[in-house]
Parts: structure tokens; C-alpha cells; sequence
């Protein structure tokens, strides 16, 4: 959170920048299906983020000494492509994505019937084509469809959303701008069939109030995604890749 | 293949306890280990600490350097902050280039510090676009037995508050404290036997599920939160969770106030 | 140790079938799957495209970055073309540092584009031994069905023929298209049953040997080839190749032509 | 190729700055048997290149997963010293030494008789000591004297050649300047005994009748030194080290 | 060894320039069983270094291919703390401190009676918090310390000493000025039990005789430290951790 | 797992030929093999020599390179010394990053030369705090058959006695012969059947244990030491070594003072 306080973020009427009310949502665009090499993939468009996922498994988890005697082990890479942000990134090792695919697996882990699959490995490839803020829950929401593609059984699929705060007001989604110069940030993965949270980061300044309020824009903003992700699922089976 | 004998043992006795609202150390549910804070311990550190945090034990060391601002805030320091989680830690480290354990380690603890706005960035910068202070955190467990992230995170902060700008060594100026205006701290809940608990030690950690670290500023605002490991949580229990993290995050200000002038 | 039951009775089966001037997919010996190509498809890039090749997918992104000349070279800007084969396009991709398969196609794609002449590097500069442009093209291969290297070397010239130079990002003056004088085109030939066809799909990889990667410019000269994988040919071989080659050559050229202005 | 128009590179009288004729090759010099540690192993000075190859194996595949249940696995290894070049090398990875140990691997399994030495592994050790242009060429003719040094069997020997193009003009086997000024370059890896191509790379600017030109200059180098090859190895068997 | 002439480094007395006599150590202070996660541990302070060491095993060696038959295999890591030295160290690969941790290694595997545990491992981990000249004699003597506090059984303790050269004097345990500014270090790890020799480097410039004189200092400092490490121990065993 | 039979007959075989004062080789106990050593015999190399000891191959180039000094030494040059142990000098070298065993290699070879003082490091400086020269060593062994060390030290000093520093080639003035006033050597000891030997060739090295390698200058004084591999020795065993170390070293000398000029 760059948390400027000189750059203007919301306009008189209370709308934002980009002409959003407070609480709405980036457009989003979701397709099941979109990798034939995959066991399952899913492509999601998020306001300007672009990400696809595939998902490759349950298959056998090599080498050995990383396997699990009773369940499977959920293995995510989420990566930016070079070509995904303003300045060209190097190719390769780097630290927030280490970090943002650790802790996705973990979601995963949490939701995903892994206990079905002792010994083996179910990978889960997060690509981002287009990062403009918002990429992490991107990659939560595609890679649940994509699991879903795969037919790999889950409690329930975790959709990606976030909340933040700018000009002290609470605001659901933030966009770059608002990611940039704005006060927090706090992304969460949320499974809106049972009401848990597999996946919770949040950084910047939130006051309790702020927080709830932040998270009742996220709950509600995910039940509504939900919505989206299911109808990707069923174009996929009943009507074709469209 | 990981055996996974002992801890499912080990999750029925935790389970068991948590159903007589007990610990295996017979703490109570919101209890925290014995801490002991010691700063200005690291002879070549600018700023430095050593948390001995029940049989945990981390120390933070704290170093300056000059550098050329980045180029969209050419007034501004910078901060970085990294953790080690060396094979002389624990057992179950191996050597090899960081783990995704330590860098979640080391970036959590980053975003606390970092978000809460304790350090002024602009009053780092010598001459703008031209050098400014790298102020650079490293976090070094010597020993993990629970809960490295609050050990770490009061270790970081309280060396900050130790710490010394080198400004003699790289011929600018004479040293001067570090202003360090607020006083950050990260509280860590783990969820044990089905229910959260506060502090979780090594066998607690070994048998538990998800984790989640909460850093609260003076004010009492937050400005980090992490949920780590497998599993998931409601609402509800992030409200139960909040109300002691910010009973905790205030002894734990009050001991580093102790200890740093 | 790597299974080669299944290739064994492919290999046969592909065999049988080219005895009888079939392919496992119905096409004719130099016949390539159906073809779909967009350009300026990625927000971030300065270039971009992506090809649906049957059910192989690529995307390619241009970036440029200004540098300080090679010294051997002052006058001139630079070029860098690199593939990714990540995980994400085929489960017998691994994670891990650029694959000697990654680097082939990088570099077989980098010198068709580079030794066609088709951008001139002396244009790229901006100050003699100051400052150049660098043109980094990046190849994602997104679903690896076979025949990679002609979907990346298509999506690669259109990314470069849709590239705009960001002088204003840069603060070096107005945005303005990248020259792209000519349209080098890659054709690949695979051996599949003994003989050589056009576009091999994933299962003619598998069972197959040796590759021959070709490209053709804009006047019919060769600028690279690449002969990769186990086997051998002939020189009569490659000529009734590279007779093939120069039709399909000009088939996709026209498909570039038609999707950039 | 850098295809500088304004480097002279052909005497007046057609003959080349070295004073070659566009169809000779520059002086080869090939020793066999000269790394006492390995199972086989061959030096090959060309023009000014200078290479040595050692060659161990068969032996038993590591770790299993590169095993091939069929036939041995060829691992090659390209390498140019730190000080080989005129500005030194740092040692490690490098991207064209990979490729080339990649396509030079792929012409050695077309040759040798892998299928008698199922799950093995034979390693062709390729070490640059002074590189002037034509490295890649002197590597597949001193692995093929290697593993012939070796005693290991194989279909034919291949002989590393190339030709280019300076000047408009088609000639055999560019030196350093020919090569960093020239417009083409086509290195083969031709096996006389059978005519067959296992190696083949090209860059720069060729007609169809320049190819055929450079592959005509090419096969009949080619012949030329696998004479002084199989020469090589004779000395080797009958005449020790000399 | 920097050499430099210019440094003065003896006072006119003959004494050091803290006042040490030629041949005295620095203080030492030595603690075992500090680090509770291990299985033997020790702190060593000396001057103003400050090391720990954690043992850990014997345990099953991995991966199998690094298992010895008849013996255990000894697996040191010697690493510089980031903020042990004035310059911040940057974390990972490092060529001095993969050779000290490689002769290290050989050291107490000269010691350690490895044959009692064929198959296994034995880690010792030594960790420097504060460089100031020394580290690597101050880390074999914590290694002995953390491996008789894990109860692995050796032939004898090996003693971390130094002796070096400055302004043409042998004197005991060069500190930081001495070291950057002297003519000689030489680094021994002895068994004062049996007078063995088990580690030694050498670098400057040492006659003869100096050698013999500066071998003699580190013999009669070892077999103090000795003692030293011995009250460390027994202080671990009878009084608890002080 | 390592099989370790092999080594325990060898050992055995190499203890009764030492009761009886004998070597596998047939050589004394202070006797080398043959030693051949080749000077500038590398093209693109400032310096250059090679040495075949017994089997054992070892190729060492120098190159230079300018570079900005060191902020703490700004009026001087540096130098660098390196060993690459590559799967080409013996079975059991695998490719990777540099081994502890090369990197021991070139680090010994590295303070031997460095510490004999042999180059004038402010020599090579051009424009103090501004450019100098940095001598770079590469070790390149290309047969292992037994005591690396010694040949990697001798060819070391010899190609560095043969350097030219290229001026010209990088436009600072005209070439000329980098100034080398002293010849250190190194001498290896190692312990096979229970006594020490000079120069262990490759059965002696699988049977033996700690090795000890002696650096001697033109004055007798030693420049570095080194104790390496499992085992030890007592001081009366490292007088009688040193005795013999001189006798070695001086022919050695000799050797190379007969290859340059």
C-alpha cells in the first residue's frame, strides 16, 4: 500500500475513478475449458487482469519423499508471464510468487478432498498474462474452476475477492490506481457454500469497523462470483468451449 | 513418503485436551510462553535483538547501506526485510536456497512493519535520486520450537528500535538513532485440537492446522494479516481471535518499550 | 526409468498408417492443422499475439527496455527472444531453471527473427554508446499439442509487427509502431512412420523422430535451420522439404498480412 | 551472422584474407587417446579452434528417472573454457552451450548403437580450449574419435563441417572473421560411410542454390577428414600416443 | 594477510595494541546446550566473535547415494550470519565458507568415531553472529562442545587455535587489526588429549622457525581452551544451563 | 550408497607395499612421476601454460581484465584464481556447480600466489579509484589421475610468468609482460599405508587419507598450508614433511624457470 496521501481516488459524488460505486465490481469474464493439454483450465478476465490456470492430476507425486501417506499434496505455481506488467519481469525465481503460491496451495488444501488421493500430487498452474491488480484472487477463482473441469472433488470452490480502503472509505476491488496510492488491501479466498475462508492476506491500515466492513463487501461480492463460476462450468459441459 | 503416524496420533491427543479446555503445556487457550528480550547484542549489527521465546530462540540484526533511491520515489529509503530458516533451527530444515517457509516468514513480518508506517522512508534519503538509506532486517532463527513468527516479529521491531544509523562509517555525517515512531507487533493463533489458540509451541504446531498472524499497530488498526497452512475459518472466529490479539499485541509494546531506552 | 511401452506401439502404429499415406489425424502428409491468430491480445505488453495452432497455444509478448549499447556495437540496439515451456502447458513439463527444450525454441525462433534482417538494429538507437532500445520478445507456450516451434516463431513475428516502442513511457519523445520490414516464417518437419510430414500433433511427436525447423523470409532465402531430436536424413530428403516449405511459408505470411494493418 | 557489407573478406583474386581457395578447409590436426583418465578421448586442433573430448561410459544411468528401459541415454556436455575466447568466459550456464550440447547429444543417439546398452548412460565430455569459429564442429568430430577410442559402437563416425557465405560467395569451413562478418553459416554433422545428415544448424541469408553449393563443399570435407579420423585412431592402436 | 607495513601493531613495550602480551588469548566464554531444538549445542564467545553450533543426528543419511557403508557421514555447515560482519553479508553461496565447512567437516571426521554409525549422518551447524577474526577456530571449538553435548562419542575434542605474525613478532590469536593487518595466520584445530593435528591452513609468510614458534603458542592455548570447553560441560550436566 | 570395498582392499595392499617401503607405482616415497610443462600453448589466453604430471592433465589460461578497484584499495589491481573440476577430467566428477573439492582447489592455488607476493597488485593499477587490473586464474583440469594440486600450482605460476597484459586491447597503452618477481610452489603430501608420500597418484589418492600441501617461496619461507580429507598428523610428521617440501620445491622452481624467458 503506497497510501499517497495527494492523489485523489474518489470523485465528489463519491463514485470512484473509473466510474464504480463503492462497492461493484470489475467486470469478470470466465471460461472453463480453455487448455486441451490440461486434465482441466479455466480463463478468467478481471477488470484488466487476465489470468489462466490449468490443472494437472491426481497423478503420482514424485520423488517420493514428498508424498503423503494419506491424502494428496496440492502443488501451485502461480507465475507472472514477463509480458504481465508495465516493466518486463525476469523470468524465474522471485519472492511474492513464491509466497502467493504457498499459501494458495494451503487454501487448496483446505477445500479440495485430498484424503481420495493418498500418494499423489494434483498440480495447479496459475499464469497471470495481465496483472492490473488483483491477481492473487484471480488465481483463486480460475484455479477453482479449473479444478472443478477437472472433475476433482472439492467442499466447495474458493472464490477470489478483495476489498481495500482509499480516502479512509472502504472500497470493494481495487483497481491498479487504487492498489497503488490507496490505504489497504485485504484479498481474501472465500467458499461461499459454507461461509469459511481458506485464504486471508491484508496489509496496509484498517481499523475492526473498516475490517468488517471490508469483509462483508468481500462475502458478498464472492456469492455473487460464485454465480459467474458456475454458469463457466456449466457452458463448458452443455453448450461447448463458449 | 512423510509418515504421518505421529502426528495423527498426536492431533487425537490435542483434540482431546482442546475438548477439556487444556494444552499439552498446560497453558491456558489465550496463554503465552515466558518471553525474554535482549537488545544490542549483535557486536557488528546497527541494531539488534535476541528473543528467547519459550525454547524458541531468534535474533535480528539490523543493517544500513547506501543506495540510489528507485528511480519512482527518488526521495525515499527503502526497507527490506528477510528471514533464514537454517538447518540449525530445527531438524527439519535443510540447506539450499530460501524456502517457501522462510520467505513467507520474512514477508510478513516485512508488511507489518513496513504498513505501519513506523519508519519515515523520505527521512532515509541523503540526496534525492542520488542516495538514501537501505535499512535491512534480517531474521535469524537459532532455534524453532513454535511460533517463530511472533518471536521474530518482536525481535525485528525491537532491534529497529535499537538501532543506529552508520552515517560515520559511509562518511555522511555522524550516527544518529533511527527514528522509529510506532511500535508494531504481530500476534500469531493456530488452530489446535479444533479450536484457536495463542502461541502454539512445537508439538501444537506439529498436530494443528491453519495459522493465523495478526500485526496491530499503536492505535490498535491492523496492518497485516496472514492466514498460513492448511485449513480454513469463519468470520466469527477472526472477530474471537482480534479481541486478544490486541490485549496481547499491548504487553508485548509495553516489553519492548522496556527494554529500548 | 522412462516407460516406452506406449511410444513402442505408436511408433508401430504410425508406421503402419504412413505405409498407407495416412496420419493418425486424418490429414495429408503435408497438410497443418487449422490456424487461429490475434495480435494485441495482452494489456501489459508493447507487442503481443496469440496462436491456437489445433490445440496448441501460444502466447507471445513483446517488451522493449532501454539499454546502454553493447560496446562492440554503439550504434545499434538489441534483441532477446526467450521461451518459457512451464508446467502449466503439458503435465511432462517440470518447474525448475530453462529446460534445454526451452532454450532451443528460444533460440531457434531468435535467429529466424534475427538473421532475416527484418528489424534494423541501428534504428533502435537512441544515443550512440548511451542508450537503445532492447527488444525482448517472450515466448509462453500456454497447451503443447505439438509443433510448438511454428505457433511461437507465427506469434512471435506478428507480436513484432504489432509492436509499439513506449518513447513516452521512457520520456524519449512520442510512442510510434516498431518497423518490421520483413515476415520470417518457421515451418516444421517431423519423421513419423519413417517419413517426413508437416505439423506434427502431439502423438506424431511422441512416436516420431528428428525434427527440421525451417524459415523462410519474404524473398524465399533460408535464415535458420534446425535439425533437433534423435534421428538423421538425407540431402533428398531435405530438398523435397524445402519445396513443401516455401508454399506453407507463404500461406502463413499472408496470414500475418491479414491480421496486422 | 553479422553481415557487415563493409568488411572485405575476398582477395581481389578470389582467394580468402588467409590466402585459402573458397573450397579448403582450414589445417586439422587430431590426436586419439589423449586423456589418460577417461574411457576414451580425442584432441582436435582446427584452424585455431582447439578441443579435447572425453568420452566415459557405458555405465549405469543416474539417477533412474533419466533411464531408458531400451536403449542408453547420450549426455553431452559443450563447454568453453573461461579462457577460450578473447574476452573470458564466466564458467556456468550458458544458453548456447546448451543448445548445442542438445542437438549434439541428439546426433550422437542417431548413431551410436544405443539399444545394445539398455538403462546406461554414455557421457561425451566436450571441452573448448581456444574457439575461432567452427567449435561445434571440431566438438562432433573429436566425440566421434572418442567414442570410437572408446570402443563404443556406432553406425559411422560423424564429422563436423560447415560452410558459409562472405561476400556473396559460398566457401568452406569460416574462420573468425568470415564468421563474425560474413552472411551465413551452415554446420553439419555428416556421417560419409552413409551419407546421412545427424547434425544440422544454419543461420544467416542462403538461396536454394547457395544451400546446395554449401552442402556439396560440406559433404566433400566431410570424406576428406574422416581419412584423417580413422588415420587418428590407427596411430592410436598401432603406434602409440603419436 | 594484508601485509601492510605502515600499521603499527605492537606498542613500544613489546605489548598489543589491547594490551595483550604475545602470547595471550582473548577472553573466552563457552556455553553448552544452548539451543534447545538440537541435539547438542554450544555458544562460544571469543573476543568479540560469537558463534553457536547445533548437532543434529545421527540420523539416516539422505538422499542413500551420500551413504557410506562402514561409516557416518560428517555434514558441516560453516554461515556468516548477514549482520556478523561490518558489510553486511549477503545470504547464500559462498566460496570461503564452503571451504572452511568442507576441511572443517574432515576435521571431526578425523574425531568422531564415524564407524559406530555406518549409514548415518551427523550435522553440525555453525552459525557465526559476529566475525572479528577467528570464526573458523572459534566454530571447531563450539562444534566439539555441541558434540559432546549430543553425546556422540570422538576420540578427543578438537580445540580451535590461532597463532600469527605481526610486525615480524609470532604472537597468539590475531584479533581483527592483527588479522587485516599482519603477515601471517595460521588456524590449527588440535586434540590436546592425544596432540594430533586434525585442521590447519596456513596463509603469509612464515619461516621455519616462526612456524615452530607459532605451532608451540597454539599447542599451549589449546590445551588451556580444553579445560575451558570441560567446565562448559560439566556446567551443562551438574548445574543446569549456566 | 558409496561402495567403500574397493577402497578397503586397496588400503589393505597400499599398507603392506608401505611396511616394506615400497609404492604401487614402484616410486620412492618422496619420488614424483614425470612432469612435462608447456607454455603459452593457449590462443585466446594472456598467459598460458600446461602441465602433464603422471596422467593427471591440467590447463591454465590467464586472462585480464579491467575493473573499477576495490572503495578499501583504490590504488590497486586484484587478482582472482578458480578451479572448475568438470565431468571431463574423471568418472566421478559431475556436472554442477563448483564442488567444495574445486572450489578448495582453487582457493589453496589462489592464496599461494596471492600471498607470495609475487604480483605487484598497486602495479596494475591504471587510474587509481578508477581502473586497474584484475588477473584472472582458471584452473582447467582435464585428467584427474592424482594430485590436482600441485599441477594446477605449477601451471599456474608458469602461465602467469608467461602473461602478457593486453593494453591494447582494451586501449590503455601497448602491450607488455606482467611483472612476476617470485616463482611460489606447491608441494603435496598425503598419507598412504600410514606414512606420507609426495605426489600420490590416483590408487594412492582412493586408498590414502588427509593430504597436506605446502606452499614454498624463492626464500624457503611458506605461503600458505593447507590440511585436507579425513585424518591427521602430529608436528614431528609435518618437520620431516617440510624438510622434504624444500628439496621439491626447488626443482620445481627450476623447471620453471627453464619455460619462461
Amino acid at each position: 500500500m503506497g497510501g499517497y496521501g495527494d492523489v485523489k481516488l474518489l470523485n465528489d459524488d463519491g463514485s470512484r475513478l473509473d466510474g464504480r460505486s463503492i462497492d461493484e465490481s470489475r467486470p469478470i469474464e470466465i471460461k472453463a475449458g480453455v487448455i486441451p493439454a490440461a486434465d482441466g483450465s479455466a480463463w478468467v478476465k478481471h477488470g484488466l487482469n487476465e489470468v489462466v490456470c490449468a490443472v494437472y492430476g491426481p497423478m503420482e507425486a514424485h520423488p517420493r519423499k514428498i508424498q503423503l501417506q494419506d491424502q494428496a499434496v496440492i502443488d501451485v505455481r502461480y507465475n507472472m508471464a514477463p509480458f504481465s506488467t508495465s516493466d518486463r519481469i525476469r523470468p524465474g525465481f522471485n519472492r511474492r510468487s513464491r509466497e502467493i503460491s504457498k499459501v494458495t496451495a494451503e487454501a487448496f488444501a483446505s477445500t479440495v478432498m485430498v484424503e481420495r488421493y493418498p500418494r499423489s500430487k494434483i498440480r495447479i498452474e496459475i499464469e497471470i498474462l495481465s496483472a492490473e491488480a488483483g491477481t492473487r484472487c484471480a488465481g483463486l477463482t480460475a484455479a477453482s474452476v479449473a479444478l472443478a473441469d477437472a472433475g476433482i472433488p472439492m467442499r466447495g470452490m474458493i472464490v477470489g475477492v478483495a476489498s481495500g480502503k482509499v480516502e479512509d472509505t472502504v472500497v470493494l476491488d481495487l483497481d491498479k490506481a487504487e492498489d497503488n496510492y490507496g490505504q489497504a488491501d485485504l484479498p481474501m479466498g472465500i467458499m461461499p457454500t459454507t461461509g469459511e475462508i481458506a485464504f486471508m492476506q491484508m496489509d496496509g491500515d484498517l481499523s475492526m469497523e473498516e475490517l468488517q466492513q471490508a469483509m462483508d463487501y468481500n462475502f458478498a461480492a464472492a456469492a455473487e462470483m460464485h454465480d459467474i463460476m458456475e454458469a463457466a462450468l456449466r457452458a463448458r459441459y452443455e453448450g461447448g468451449d463458449e | 513418503m512423510a509418515s504421518q503416524v505421529v502426528p495423527q496420533l498426536l492431533r487425537q491427543h490435542l483434540a482431546n485436551l482442546a475438548a477439556d479446555d487444556e494444552r499439552i503445556s498446560g497453558r491456558g487457550q489465550w496463554q503465552g510462553r515466558e518471553i525474554e528480550l535482549e537488545v544490542d547484542c549483535l557486536y557488528n549489527a546497527d541494531g539488534s535483538a535476541k528473543v528467547v521465546w519459550g525454547d524458541t530462540i531468534v535474533y535480528v540484526g539490523v543493517k544500513f547501506e547506501l543506495r540510489e533511491p528507485y528511480s519512482d520515489r527518488p526521495t525515499s529509503g527503502s526497507l527490506m526485510c528477510g528471514a533464514e530458516l537454517r538447518p540449525v533451527a530445527h531438524r527439519k530444515y535443510e540447506p539450499g536456497p530460501p524456502s517457501p517457509e522462510s520467505i513467507e516468514l520474512g514477508r510478513v513480518v516485512d508488511r507489518g512493519i513496513r504498513e505501519s508506517g513506523c519508519i519515515d522512508m523520505d527521512a532515509l534519503c541523503i540526496v534525492p535520486g542520488e542516495s538514501a538509506w537501505m535499512v535491512i532486517i534480517d531474521i535469524h532463527v537459532i532455534s524453532d520450537c513454535g511460533n517463530i513468527f511472533d518471536a521474530a516479529g518482536l525481535a525485528a521491531i525491537a532491534a529497529l528500535r535499537n538501532a543506529t544509523v552508520p552515517a560515520a562509517r559511509y562518511d555522511v555525517g555522524e550516527d544518529y538513532k533511527l527514528a522509529v515512531a510506532l511500535t508494531p507487533i504481530i500476534c500469531t493463533f493456530t488452530r489446535v485440537g479444533g479450536r484457536y489458540v495463542y502461541d502454539a509451541d512445537e508439538e501444537e504446531e506439529l498436530g494443528g492446522a491453519e495459522r493465523l498472524s495478526i500485526t496491530l499497530g499503536d492505535n490498535g488498526n491492523m496492518h497485516s494479516m496472514q492466514k498460513g497452512l492448511k485449513g480454513t475459518f469463519t468470520a466469527a472466529e477472526l472477530s474471537e481471535i482480534l479481541d486478544v490479539c490486541a490485549t496481547r499485541c499491548g504487553e508485548l509494546r509495553e516489553l519492548v518499550d522496556s527494554k529500548v531506552e
